[in-house]
């Protein structure tokens, strides 16, 4: 047989509850139980509430530039809901919904993106790494965190996000290939939203899937909607089992949509058509989870106006947090740098100069300095 | 003449720049038809189509390494960078690849590239995105980095940067893309690499600066009533060194102010070469007003970071106490 | 359908003229014609000389390191002869053959491995690249000179070659999907021979084959004998007519063996069984196109003797050639730095010296400096 | 005591540390049964296995990348790049990531994590293989850079990395990994990061230098038969600057040595610090033996390139001239 097959490959996508409000019996019976469901759904609430009120203070210059989360509610907090508490969680920035539910403080994440590294400050019992702002480096971080728990013999794993344009870098590359060739539990989610910025996704992978990314490393793959919560822990459920019982890494494709802007800095109507946002509007996954749990009893507009109510008490509670915390202390920027600051740097900080006049005014013998006046003060 | 900002000027540079030579392109992240995150290119894309103004995929070192196949090829790519901060990624193309194929093959194969990159802090951006990794450049021989701090410089400067032969790495002050306006001609012009700008002269201190430190040093020499030059040096490789001796070997003093960390900045060097080429006339230690060596901190402190008026006004009335 | 199928893939593998002599005629016939065929061995025989030869200039310190191409004669030199010859061809250091056919001087080769940066100095008309010493880097510039001919509406294409360890570095990733996404006609080859140095293949690439790695990118991609001539023209004539006609990338992986040691550093008896490498040789590219040939009545025991004769002389004559070269300039590692040299760089050359003083000694007003003996001299 | 090589003084305190610590262990390119391109992880596969001594994939930032990750889970990753030239590659998740952790996260995070790295030219080696990195590192907050000159500082100075709680990078100094023995305890040492060695003592001039090119500081200097105070920094981030001051208040003379190019090397932070600090002692310019601002030739020139003892010697007597 001179030419003679090799590989074959298969790539599934999994929808359990769609965007017309079909509900897949078979794949979603007592996949979540029905309480767990309603707090779910408060849950991505709040986080949707929370990315409104960011956006609101960014536009009022109480918060630098700001990353919406609006409409990718669903495949983080999937991931979240599906993964063990001790089991790392490396995120980029549009994964709050599932860090909240992990119980990073939501004021974290606001100091973030107020210019605050305390906001980075993440308790260890949280598993969860700080957002991750350079675009594909954080991968690898999850590969290093999982082998390490292997290196332990803990059965610990790590789950790692990303988004479409991140699976253009070398290091999306390099982690998928450590993780697949050293045997190493990592759980890959790609939120495919379509857009990295003005950049459409073809130009970031022209493949009929992003899923298939992982053939390449020999990886078991799939795809699934990702506005579909179900969906979304049925594909974590699975990944996460393989993951923990073979040592092996899964790739999850979560198709959704970037409903905002990029961030506060970008105005998304220069490069893309509003009838694509409107018609995946309509496939909001907090929409449809609302739909699903009216048809089935468990939610009601009563029960929605009390909960809305909460989440706007919940969400300006935290920004008041936020907003509240002292301001940090400029030496704080010094201070971290290393385990024992280094003397010049101490010197640095003690004089907060540079020059070495200004380090050591010895050097000119006790002459007084005056700065002149600022002008027009 | 037209009354243009930074971004305007280097806008417009591109513009004539792709007119006049259509072996130049652009590529990059967000470039087409966002105009870049800046806005920096735009209208290009739709000027010039897409095959002249590509978004690429989100991978510096794929847009350098591209890049670098464009200009062997004999074509005039200018790759932007988004933000100083991802720099990182495409270190080893550009310091590796870019850098040394001229000499590796001995003239045979060479990179006329040009390499745009916004840099440096002061307009509350999230992390990595107020970086200042000139030095690091300078330090790698076989590139020329360039960093104008004013939209007449910018334009001649990207001009030259462009028509250059070897690769050039085009540092663009962010701090000062909008901060104010300037006359620049609308004929094209460059302006020579290598060449400092004085930018205000005096007897009795040299102040060595570039980018957007420049305007800092312009208010604390205000300030200071004192005679004072002032040289913007422009292109930080090749540099100036022979205005800079000119001047402090005319004036015994020299402050220099510089964004990035101290330890083995830019500064350094021309501290250094100072003392080498004009030690008998210095009259007191030259001063480095530059960022500590600490990483830049998120935006409630990068003010702290930042050499200021007042950290540079203190630093040349200690200079002249000396 | 909840769960549906969303992709299927399939890998080839080809071979024409396998390693115990069975000749596919379907596929080989017609595909190299005799008299080529004659020149391709004899080609291959001599790159295996010099490879033989260049091995003992290191040896005899005649030489610095050289990595022996020895048993991969086939694949470059299989695309060499199925590329036109102004298609860029971007290589790494086992492909010496292909380089050769395209015209490359061998003495080129020999001056690279020499310390001599003249080696690199490719004249043009071979649309080839130097050697690349830094691993998986120059995929990328071979898909810039490939969107470079795209954007001058040339026919060009690229080929560009690389290890197995090379496909685990994030440019090579890069590559693959500058190529896929933005239609740039790139073929890519990957030599599977096995190792990255004493690394076997499973920690670059667990998955069956290398060359589903292109399956990430929606790739078209092809798995052949890379030891087998015939198989290596089949594929690359593919590959190289899909990408020249509709400026898409092709992926071949060749599956072959480094039958040296790594480099002349290496001593591949410390990480490898000697079992692993005479089943190897036995597969060797030469020995078997040697064998079809004298079955076929093209060769015979005569006409090898003749050959070796020439390419002796040859190969002597190159050797003769590298070492008979002037010295290089010292001043050429600065004169090549830039288009015209910064005046800094240029007292540097003049003085060759660094330090203020030496490059002006007018600093010292004429002290006369007299450098103190040198030890045991 | 063992009379050792620098290869033999480094796989000693890895084989040590690894005993001492199972947090420890290494991964790279063909650490494994190879024990490394170098021989230096010889013998640690077989005594440690697979799971503490890794083959990892052919990729710099993965291994750089991954480390970190480890070190974050509190481990002791020792990565080895395989030559200085391939520390490219890994430059981002170096400088944006490792070097960054503690300070963004406010200690919540940290990466204590080793990085070896054979450094430097003169072994006849293709391109890339050559390069002294250095300055790059030093001039990135958050890392510590130890390169040693000798076996016994380099046993002592790993181990004092491998537990240091911060990233370091450790160059190797490839040229001289056998060029000599030296006696070196058997027990474990730590050397302290920061403090530099003062080689021989003198009154006439300092010099200063760091890695191979101390060797050849001793050789010029034992030539020139001055009173000449050689100081090895052994770690350039921390440096000890008090040890360069006071010898430097005491000579007024200093010469300083090093392969890296001259421009922003970290020769040029070291001149520019004695500036500030012993301004009124010195007597002479502070001068710079340092490489050309070229690529690293290719090995036929590669010794024209590199500071040799004549250069030094001609910069010696120069600067005694002065
Ligand atoms: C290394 C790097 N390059 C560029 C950027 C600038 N940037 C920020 S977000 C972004 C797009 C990211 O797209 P994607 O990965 O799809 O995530 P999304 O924002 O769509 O969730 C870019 C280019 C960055 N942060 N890091
Ligand atoms: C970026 C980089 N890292 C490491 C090396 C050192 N090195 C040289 S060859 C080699 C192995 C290459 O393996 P492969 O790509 O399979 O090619 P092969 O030598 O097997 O042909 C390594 C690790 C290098 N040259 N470049
Ligand atoms: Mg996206
Ligand atoms: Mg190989």
């Amino acid at each position: 047989m001179p030419i003679k097959t090799v590989l074959t490959a298969e790539i599934e996508n999994v929808s359990i509850l769609d965007a017309e409000g079909r509900f897949d019996e078979k794949l979603g019976k007592g996949l979540i139980p029905d309480a767990d469901l309603v707090k779910l759904y408060g849950h991505m609430c709040t986080c949707r509430h929370l990315d409104e009120v960011a956006f609101k203070l960014q536009r009022s210059g109480r918060m630098g530039t700001y990353p919406q989360n609006m409409g990718q509610e669903a495949a983080s907090l999937g991931a979240a809901y599906a993964l063990n508490n001790d089991d790392w969680l490396v995120t980029c920035y549009r994964e709050n919904c599932g860090l909240f539910w992990r119980g990073v403080p939501m004021e974290s994440i606001l100091l973030h993106w107020m210019g605050d590294e305390r906001g980075n400050a993440m308790p260890r019992q949280h598993h969860a790494t700080p957002i991750a702002v350079p675009i594909g480096t954080q991968m690898l971080h999850a590969t290093g965190l999982a082998w390490a728990a292997k290196y332990r013999g803990e059965k610990r794993i790590a789950c790692t996000f990303f988004g479409d344009g991140a699976t253009s870098e070398g290091d999306f590359h390099e982690a998928m290939n450590f993780a697949a060739n050293l045997d190493i539990p990592v759980v890959f989610c790609c939120q495919n939203n379509g857009w990295a910025i003005s950049v459409p996704g073809h130009i970031q992978c022209s493949a009929p899937t992003v899923a298939q990314r992982a053939l390449a490393y020999g990886m078991d793959t799939i795809q699934c909607d990702g506005n579909d919560l179900f969906a979304v822990v049925h594909c974590f459920r699975k990944a996460i089992k393989q993951a923990r019982s073979t040592g092996r890494p899964f790739f999850i494709e979560a198709v959704t949509y970037r409903l905002g802007d990029h961030t506060t800095a970008d105005d998304a109507r220069r490069y893309r058509d509003q009838a694509e946002v409107d018609a995946w509007r309509a496939r909001d996954p907090i929409l449809r989870l609302r739909k699903y749990m009216a048809k089935r009893g468990l939610w009601s507009d009563a029960k929605e106006q009390e909960l809305q109510a909460k989440v706007e008490v919940e969400v300006a509670a935290t920004v008041e947090r936020a907003e509240g915390i002292t301001s940090p202390n400029r030496v704080d920027f010094f201070d971290h740098m290393y385990a024992e600051i280094p003397a010049d740097l101490a010197l640095q900080r003690d004089t907060m100069q540079t020059h070495g006049i200004g380090q050591d005014p010895s050097q000119i013998e006790g002459a007084v300095i005056e700065l002149p006046a600022k002008e027009g003060h | 003449m037209a009354n243009l900002t930074l971004v305007q000027a280097i806008n417009l540079a591109l513009i004539q720049e792709m007119e006049r030579d259509d072996r130049v392109l652009l590529l990059g992240q967000d470039v087409g038809a966002n105009g870049g995150v800046f806005r920096v290119t735009e209208g290009l894309h739709k000027r010039f189509g897409g095959k002249r103004v590509v978004d690429s995929p989100l991978a510096e070192s794929g847009i350098i390494g591209t890049a670098i196949g464009l200009a062997m090829a004999g074509l005039r790519p200018i790759p932007e960078i988004q933000f100083d901060g991802f720099l990182g990624p495409a270190y080893d193309q550009i310091c590796s690849h870019a850098a040394r194929m001229r000499t590796r093959t001995r003239g045979a194969f060479t990179v006329p590239l040009t390499i745009r990159v916004p840099v440096g802090g002061g307009i509350h951006a999230p992390e990595l995105h107020s970086e200042s990794p000139e030095s690091i450049y300078i330090h790698t021989p076989g590139l020329k980095v360039v960093m104008p701090s004013s939209p007449y410089d910018a334009k001649g400067l990207l001009i030259s940067a462009i028509r250059d032969p070897d690769p050039v790495i085009f540092f663009e002050p962010k701090r000062i893309y909008r901060a104010f306006r300037e006359e620049v001609p609308e004929d094209e012009y460059t302006l020579p690499l290598g060449k400092a700008r004085t930018v205000c002269e005096g007897e009795e201190m040299t102040v060595v600066s570039w980018g957007a430190s420049v305007v800092q040093c312009m208010q604390a020499i205000e300030r200071s009533g004192r005679g004072i030059e002032l040289i913007d040096l422009r292109t930080l490789y090749p540099f100036d060194m022979d205005a800079v001796e000119t001047s402090v070997k005319k004036t015994g003093r020299c402050v220099i102010v510089h964004e990035a960390p101290k330890t083995c900045g830019f500064g350094a060097e021309i501290a250094a070469r100072i003392m080498e080429r004009c030690f008998l006339h210095l009259e007191a230690p030259v001063q480095r007003v530059a960022g500590f060596d600490t990483i830049m901190p998120y935006y409630k402190l990068e003010l702290d970071y930042m050499p200021d008026a007042d950290r540079i006004a203190r630093a040349i009335e200690e200079t002249a106490a000396y």
